[in-house]
């Protein structure tokens, strides 16, 4: 099963648009169209408020209010779901519940046993390496802890769909290189389809099959790359930066 | 209502734990137990009902039948007849009071007279209302000569105290504050004639009294022997004893009764003048829009409890009977 | 923003007879619950469920009302009632948004303040009324007073909750542009706390206008609250009942005005 | 976001609680003293003392509050949960906020007064009519202060509740409850507040009976101002009293954490 | 005055530790010891959580609770001052306040006409991008936009001294360059002194003078790498490249 990809069990976007009520500017997302495989890793690039975030949320479900038709796993979204999970821009932790409240926010409604809930959460925390912080609460913590707590949150129910916004922005080098790999990790033996926004084109290639670089004003799809690259991948690797640099040079050079 | 309760309604703030009263036949029925006493035997209780917004608050007592007895005043009642409150007026108790008028003692209001253009303290809607209205009358005054103000009596002694009025027109209890040299009593409108005095009774709800009469018999009866006692002058000072018992003085008593026979105060009668007081009240209520339609009191009072009452008593003879006008009857 | 609404997305069942009649139960929404309640005042005043003399049929009360206006005792009550109103609640709450400002600035203050001021609210109207009668007098500065009392509890207790609910991040953005005191208070402690302050100013509105009627009733010869007592002290519930109607009308327009005005204050927040 | 804290500084500070009504009371005794007001208003400390002890001795002090704080308690406990419920309503459903609150907003506008004649024929003469009296007042901040915390709950954390398939009740218990809990702590205080002073209200509208608020009543109706400032010093304490056990709530249920 | 280096207008930072109260856990900040020179560049990077955002806070004035001293402009700093400005990890953007109303937020107190602040603003709002959104509100921005409100904020009002936490963590490729561009135009013509905390070690490279790298648990000082690259640098440059490739390779791959 985790091997065989399931095409109904992807997602479809077709002719989404998405315009702000009372907003006579242009729409802010227009005629998206894009078929995500089951199991399939894409990443998002484009200029800051090109529209990533909203097009997450449509199609996370947390907005039903555009035009055109979001599938997956072949029934329509219009609402959320258990299935679909998603790593919000900002952290959009619980002020009043300590990070391993937090974490279990996510398995709430998850056909588990206590015991298998609070194993799961202390598996997470320690994935995102914050043992011994299990107690503090989100005012007690950096900006890239309260980072990290969202992405155990994201990852600990095991969604068949996982939306990442800028899940590492705030993060140092080092810790976004081990938790890159954690992602790829996890992507591979659970072959859990993800949506990744980020900003970080090497990470984009890094991990993605596909990168759908989208363009401002409105947004929109401006072109889809596919990344052949072999994996396993590393940052290193000369193939990823010679890639990285020609999407960096083709998308993002234009007024420097 | 239940048959082995009987609910009185007191329009009175009352005072204490549990509440009593003073000033009255009723209230001294009630002080000495005599209408428990009475329907011990029957097994019924009796529960006396304390009604902070006097009169009209008894009158929505009524209006919902939460009440089977009332002590009311004259004018609240006729309020009440005229909304179309179906009672019976049983017996009166405490006749003849009047209001008197308190200004502070440095005060150079000498008079009624001088009332004009002053900020008057009156509890509006009470049977104190008419007859001060009646006084301001015979002085050639009426309520918008005055700045008036709706006071209830805390408020109106608290007023007076601070000077925060000029004048109030009110009861027995100013005459604490006259003591506690708070205040000076300029006039009493018993002085005037019994005209200018204000009336009460006991009633008793139609429907109440239709299923039960015998115990209304019992109430009236041990009300009746109440009032005798309240009238013998040997229990003077015992009387105002136990109505102080209510929190008003003794003292306060003795200034309100000095002069006047208690029988004069304490008379339980129906007679000429009483029933001619309530049309007056009536009459008045109506010159002063206090009521939409005319009151007639005919048919509304009830004497036959009463009159049996004295006849087994044998108290026919005891209290004297007094004409429309006031004088006694031969 | 509300709980999930479950919208299903635009086009989806865009039938616009569907949407019109929609439109036409939403707009009629708020009015069930008045038209119902009149309907049982109605029939309750018609099949006698209660007395006439203590619920007097609506009828009745609408001539009483009408009757009011034309003689013009209605306005009168009226402007004395929305003097007393506007002096007592207006001085209630810029007391109440000070002191409650105070408190919520200084931890010092609050200690030694905020206890006896607990205890100090305890004390009803009634309860002051011999006092202040006697301080004060029975004129206009003594409803003025207990108007404005009653006013200042809920605001200085949702000021200073408000003040403590500053987000410390803003308040240190201020400070390195070195705010000074007054301008942290008026441009991020104040905005910041305008939604809870709104919330006690139309709780104070409420109070404010039921200690209007108490005070009324105590010491007065015009008013709504005037108006009300003398018409249970005549027993003529009618009477006591149009006052009522016009009470609550005039608290439900104020009502609607303060919230306007909170929402002006606070607009471009995300709810 | 923080709770409100009605604490009034740390333990060590407690002490200047005190100092007001300690300059208060000397205030008090030196004017009683030196003023030469009609005695009848002026009543010394000492005189207010001997009632208490009176009060006490004889024990109406007892039976008085004893009557007074059951139904205080009692209607406080229905008016708030009522309040809460009702709060909830309107700010969670569109439907409800729509189709009541208007009514709500107009009755509340209503003078409590008014409907006394309303709620004793409803619910008789009794105990009854007066807890219901007192619930109604506090009902009211209960409603506005729920309902308007819920309608300020940031919708980013709500998004969050929706990700994760929070049912109603669920996102009311775990998402709204707690971010709303500054503003209906603040309610629920204003109720406690208020239903106590309306206690005394009903002691003093509705008929006569056992209760702190007639004692006060006897005092200023017998004109009796030692037993009017014994009155209101024993309402302010009870009032007080009643505070540090919110405060005891509060700090025991609602304290952690929540710095930022 | 703007080209010469006043020794005593420098940062100052001797044996400067820190521990939250109540906490048990090794303080968060363990003597720290910087010298920066008044018209410096200097960044911090460092594992998340390692006390970068502390430090900063420290500097700025905000926090006095800390033992050591630290000495700018030849005084003791004891509280904020408007010249050390800071642009906050989190924008801290007021919600209330739109756009344009935002930026001015710092000229409250500044010695300038209406009309000058009234310029500034517009000309910083323009800087970041966001000419078109100056009437709108926090909530009506993308999480990018929102940061560029707040760097607008922190350079408009022209500090001696800005510290900068991530301040383009948000940020895509492009804006991203276009706006490490545009600070270093402004450093370089207005010798403002800057301290930057990065993760991104080129940006590091790409921008300053010298490099701290931090150390978690506590937080100290592990290194000071003088960048000695001949300006103007570019992202592309190798030697630009190759620094970055070394500190990362010495510091950031312990782990992995
Ligand atoms: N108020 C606080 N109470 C207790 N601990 C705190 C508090 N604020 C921060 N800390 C702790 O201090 C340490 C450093 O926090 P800081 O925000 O300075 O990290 P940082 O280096 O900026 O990290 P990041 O790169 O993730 O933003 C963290 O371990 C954090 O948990
Ligand atoms: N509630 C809203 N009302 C009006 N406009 C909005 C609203 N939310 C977002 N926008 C606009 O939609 C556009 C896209 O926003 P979005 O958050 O999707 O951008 P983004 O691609 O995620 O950007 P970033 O990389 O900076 O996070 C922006 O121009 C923003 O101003
Ligand atoms: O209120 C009276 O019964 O007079
Ligand atoms: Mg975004
Ligand atoms: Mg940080």
């Amino acid at each position: 099963m985790a091997t065989v990809i399931e095409q109904d069990s992807g997602l479809t976007l077709r002719h989404v648009s998405k315009r702000f009520s009372g907003d006579d500017a242009p729409p802010v997302l227009e005629r998206i169209d894009l078929s995500i495989a089951s199991g399939e890793f894409v990443s998002i690039v484009g200029a800051s408020g090109c529209g990533k975030s909203t097009l997450l949320r449509l199609i996370a479900g947390l907005d039903a209010d555009y035009d055109g038709e979001i599938d997956f796993g072949g029934a329509r979204v219009v609402t959320t779901d258990l299935s679909r999970g998603i790593v919000f821009q900002d952290h959009r932790l619980f002020p009043w519940l300590d990070v391993e409240q937090n974490v279990a926010v996510a398995l709430r409604n998850a056909p588990l046993s206590k015991a298998e809930k609070a194993r799961a959460v202390k598996e997470h925390v320690a994935l995102v390496g914050l043992q011994g912080y299990e107690r503090h609460y989100p005012h007690q913590l950096s900006g890239g802890m309260a980072q990290r707590v969202a992405i155990a949150r994201g990852l600990v129910n095991r969604p068949r769909l996982l939306l990442l916004d800028e899940p590492f922005g705030a993060l140092d080098a080092l810790t976004r290189a081990r938790l890159q790999l954690e992602l790829q990790r996890i992507w591979e033996s659970e072959r859990i389809t993800m949506v990744l926004v980020t900003h970080d084109v090497e990470e984009a290639v890094l991990l993605s099959d596909r990168i759908v670089v989208m363009q401002a004003r409105p947004g929109r799809i401006g072109e889809v790359i596919d990344v052949t690259l072999p994996r396993p991948r590393k940052l290193g690797d000369r193939g990823v930066g010679k890639l990285r640099d020609d999407i960096v040079e083709t998308f993002f050079t234009d007024a420097i | 209502a239940d048959p082995a309760l009987v609910r009185i309604g007191v329009a009175q703030q009352g005072s204490g734990d549990p509440p009593t009263f003073g000033g009255s036949p009723a209230a001294t029925a009630q002080l000495q137990h005599r209408v428990e006493d009475a329907l011990q035997s029957e097994h019924v209780k009796v529960e006396w009902i304390f009604f902070k917004g006097a009169g009209p608050a008894v009158n929505e007592a009524l209006a919902n039948k939460q009440i089977d007895f009332a002590y009311q005043g004259d004018l609240p009642s006729v309020l009440g007849r005229a909304n179309g409150l179906k009672t019976h007026l049983l017996l009166a108790s405490n006749v003849r009071a009047g209001v008197y008028l308190a200004v502070p003692p440095d005060s150079d209001i000498k008079g009624v007279k001088d009332l004009k253009g002053k900020r008057v303290g009156i509890f509006r809607g009470t049977n104190l209302q008419l007859v001060a209205d009646n006084v301001l009358k015979e002085n050639g005054l009426t309520e918008r000569d005055l700045r008036v103000i709706n006071l209830d009596t805390a408020a109106a002694q608290a007023a007076l105290a601070s000077k925060g009025v000029d004048a109030v027109f009110l009861d027995y209890s100013l005459f604490k504050l006259q003591r506690q040299g708070l205040a000076k009593i300029v006039y009493a409108s018993r002085d005037g004639g019994l005209q200018l005095t204000r009336q009460a009774h006991l009633l008793v709800l139609e429907d109440y009294e239709r299923e039960h009469a015998e115990t209304v018999q019992k109430v009236v009866t041990a009300v009746v022997q109440a009032a005798q006692w309240s009238s013998d002058e040997a229990n003077r000072n015992a009387l105002f004893a136990l109505w102080a018992k209510s929190g008003v003085p003794p003292e306060s008593w003795q200034s309100e009764y000095a002069k006047q026979p208690l029988k004069d105060r304490n008379s339980p009668l129906i007679d000429p003048f009483l029933v001619a007081r309530y049309q007056s009240v009536a009459d008045d209520a109506l010159r002063l829009n206090l009521i939409r339609q005319p009151v007639s009191v005919n048919g509304w009072f009830e004497p036959k409890y009463l009159d049996q009452a004295l006849k087994s008593l044998k108290l026919e003879a005891y209290w004297p009977r007094f004409d429309a006008s006031g004088k006694p009857i031969a | 923003m509300l709980l999930p609404a479950n919208r299903t997305s635009k086009r989806a069942g865009s039938f616009v007879t569907h949407d019109v009649l929609r439109g036409i139960g939403w707009t009629a929404l708020p009015w069930l619950l008045p038209v119902a309640c009149a309907v049982l005042w109605v029939l309750g005043a018609r099949y006698g469920w209660i007395s006439p003399q203590v619920l007097p049929p609506p009828a009745l009360v609408f001539e009483t009302l009408g009757a009011l206006a034309k003689n013009g005792e209605l306005w009168m009550h009226l402007s004395a009632s929305m003097t007393r109103a506007a002096v007592g609640f207006g001085g209630g709450v810029l007391l109440g948004v000070l002191l409650g400002g105070l408190l919520g600035l200084s931890r010092t203050l609050e200690a030694y303040v905020l206890p006896s001021f607990n205890a100090i609210v305890q004390v009803p109207v009634l309860g002051w009324l011999p006092f202040l009668m006697i301080v004060v007098g029975i004129g206009e500065p003594l409803k003025f007073l207990l108007i404005g009392h009653a006013a200042l509890v809920p605001v200085t207790l949702s000021t200073l909750q408000g003040f403590r609910g500053t987000p410390r991040g803003l308040q240190e953005v201020a400070s390195v542009y070195r705010y000074t005191r007054w301008q942290v208070i008026t441009r991020v402690t104040l905005p910041s706390a305008i939604p809870v302050i709104g919330t006690g100013v139309r709780l104070a509105f409420t109070k404010a206008w039921l200690t209007l009627v108490v005070v009324e009733l105590v010491a007065s010869s015009e008013g709504l609250g005037y108006l009300i007592v003398y018409g249970r002290q005549l027993f003529q519930l009618d009477l006591v009942l149009a006052a009522v109607l016009i009470v609550g009308a005039i608290g439900y327009v104020a009502d609607r005005l303060l919230n306007a005005l909170e929402r002006k204050l606070q607009r471009g927040r995300a709810n | 976001m923080s709770t409100l804290d009605l604490e009034a500084g740390s333990a060590k500070g407690s002490w200047r609680g005190v100092v007001l009504p300690v300059v208060a009371v000397a205030v008090w005794w030196f004017v009683s003293r030196h003023a030469q007001v009609g005695h009848g208003i002026m009543v010394s400390p000492a005189h207010v003392w001997d009632t208490a002890v009176a009060q006490v001795r004889s024990g109406a002090l007892a039976r008085a509050l004893s009557a007074s704080l059951a139904r205080e308690l009692t209607g406080f406990a229905i008016g708030t949960t009522l309040g809460l419920a009702l709060g909830a309503l309107l700010g969670i459903s569109k439907l409800a906020n729509r189709a009541i609150a208007p009514s709500f907003n107009t009755f509340k506008q209503v003078s409590l007064f008014a409907w006394i004649p309303l709620i004793s024929v409803w619910f008789g003469l009794g105990d009854v009519a007066k807890v219901v009296f007192l619930s109604l007042a506090a009902l009211v901040p209960v409603v506005m202060h729920t309902s308007d915390g819920i309608r300020a709950v940031p919708p980013h954390l709500l998004d969050v509740a929706r990700a994760y398939r929070y049912g109603k009740l669920q996102t009311l218990a775990f998402v709204v409850l707690p971010a709303a809990l500054p503003s209906i702590f603040t309610g629920v205080y204003l109720a406690l507040i208020y239903s106590w002073l309306a206690t005394l209200g009903a002691e003093y509208l509705l008929v006569a009976g056992s209760g702190i608020g007639n004692t006060l009543v006897d005092g200023s109706e017998q004109f009796r101002m030692d037993l009017v400032v014994f009155g209101v010093i024993v309402v302010g304490i009870t009032g007080w009293a009643l505070n540090a056990f919110a405060r005891g709530v509060q700090r025991r249920w609602f304290e952690p954490s929540r710095a930022a």
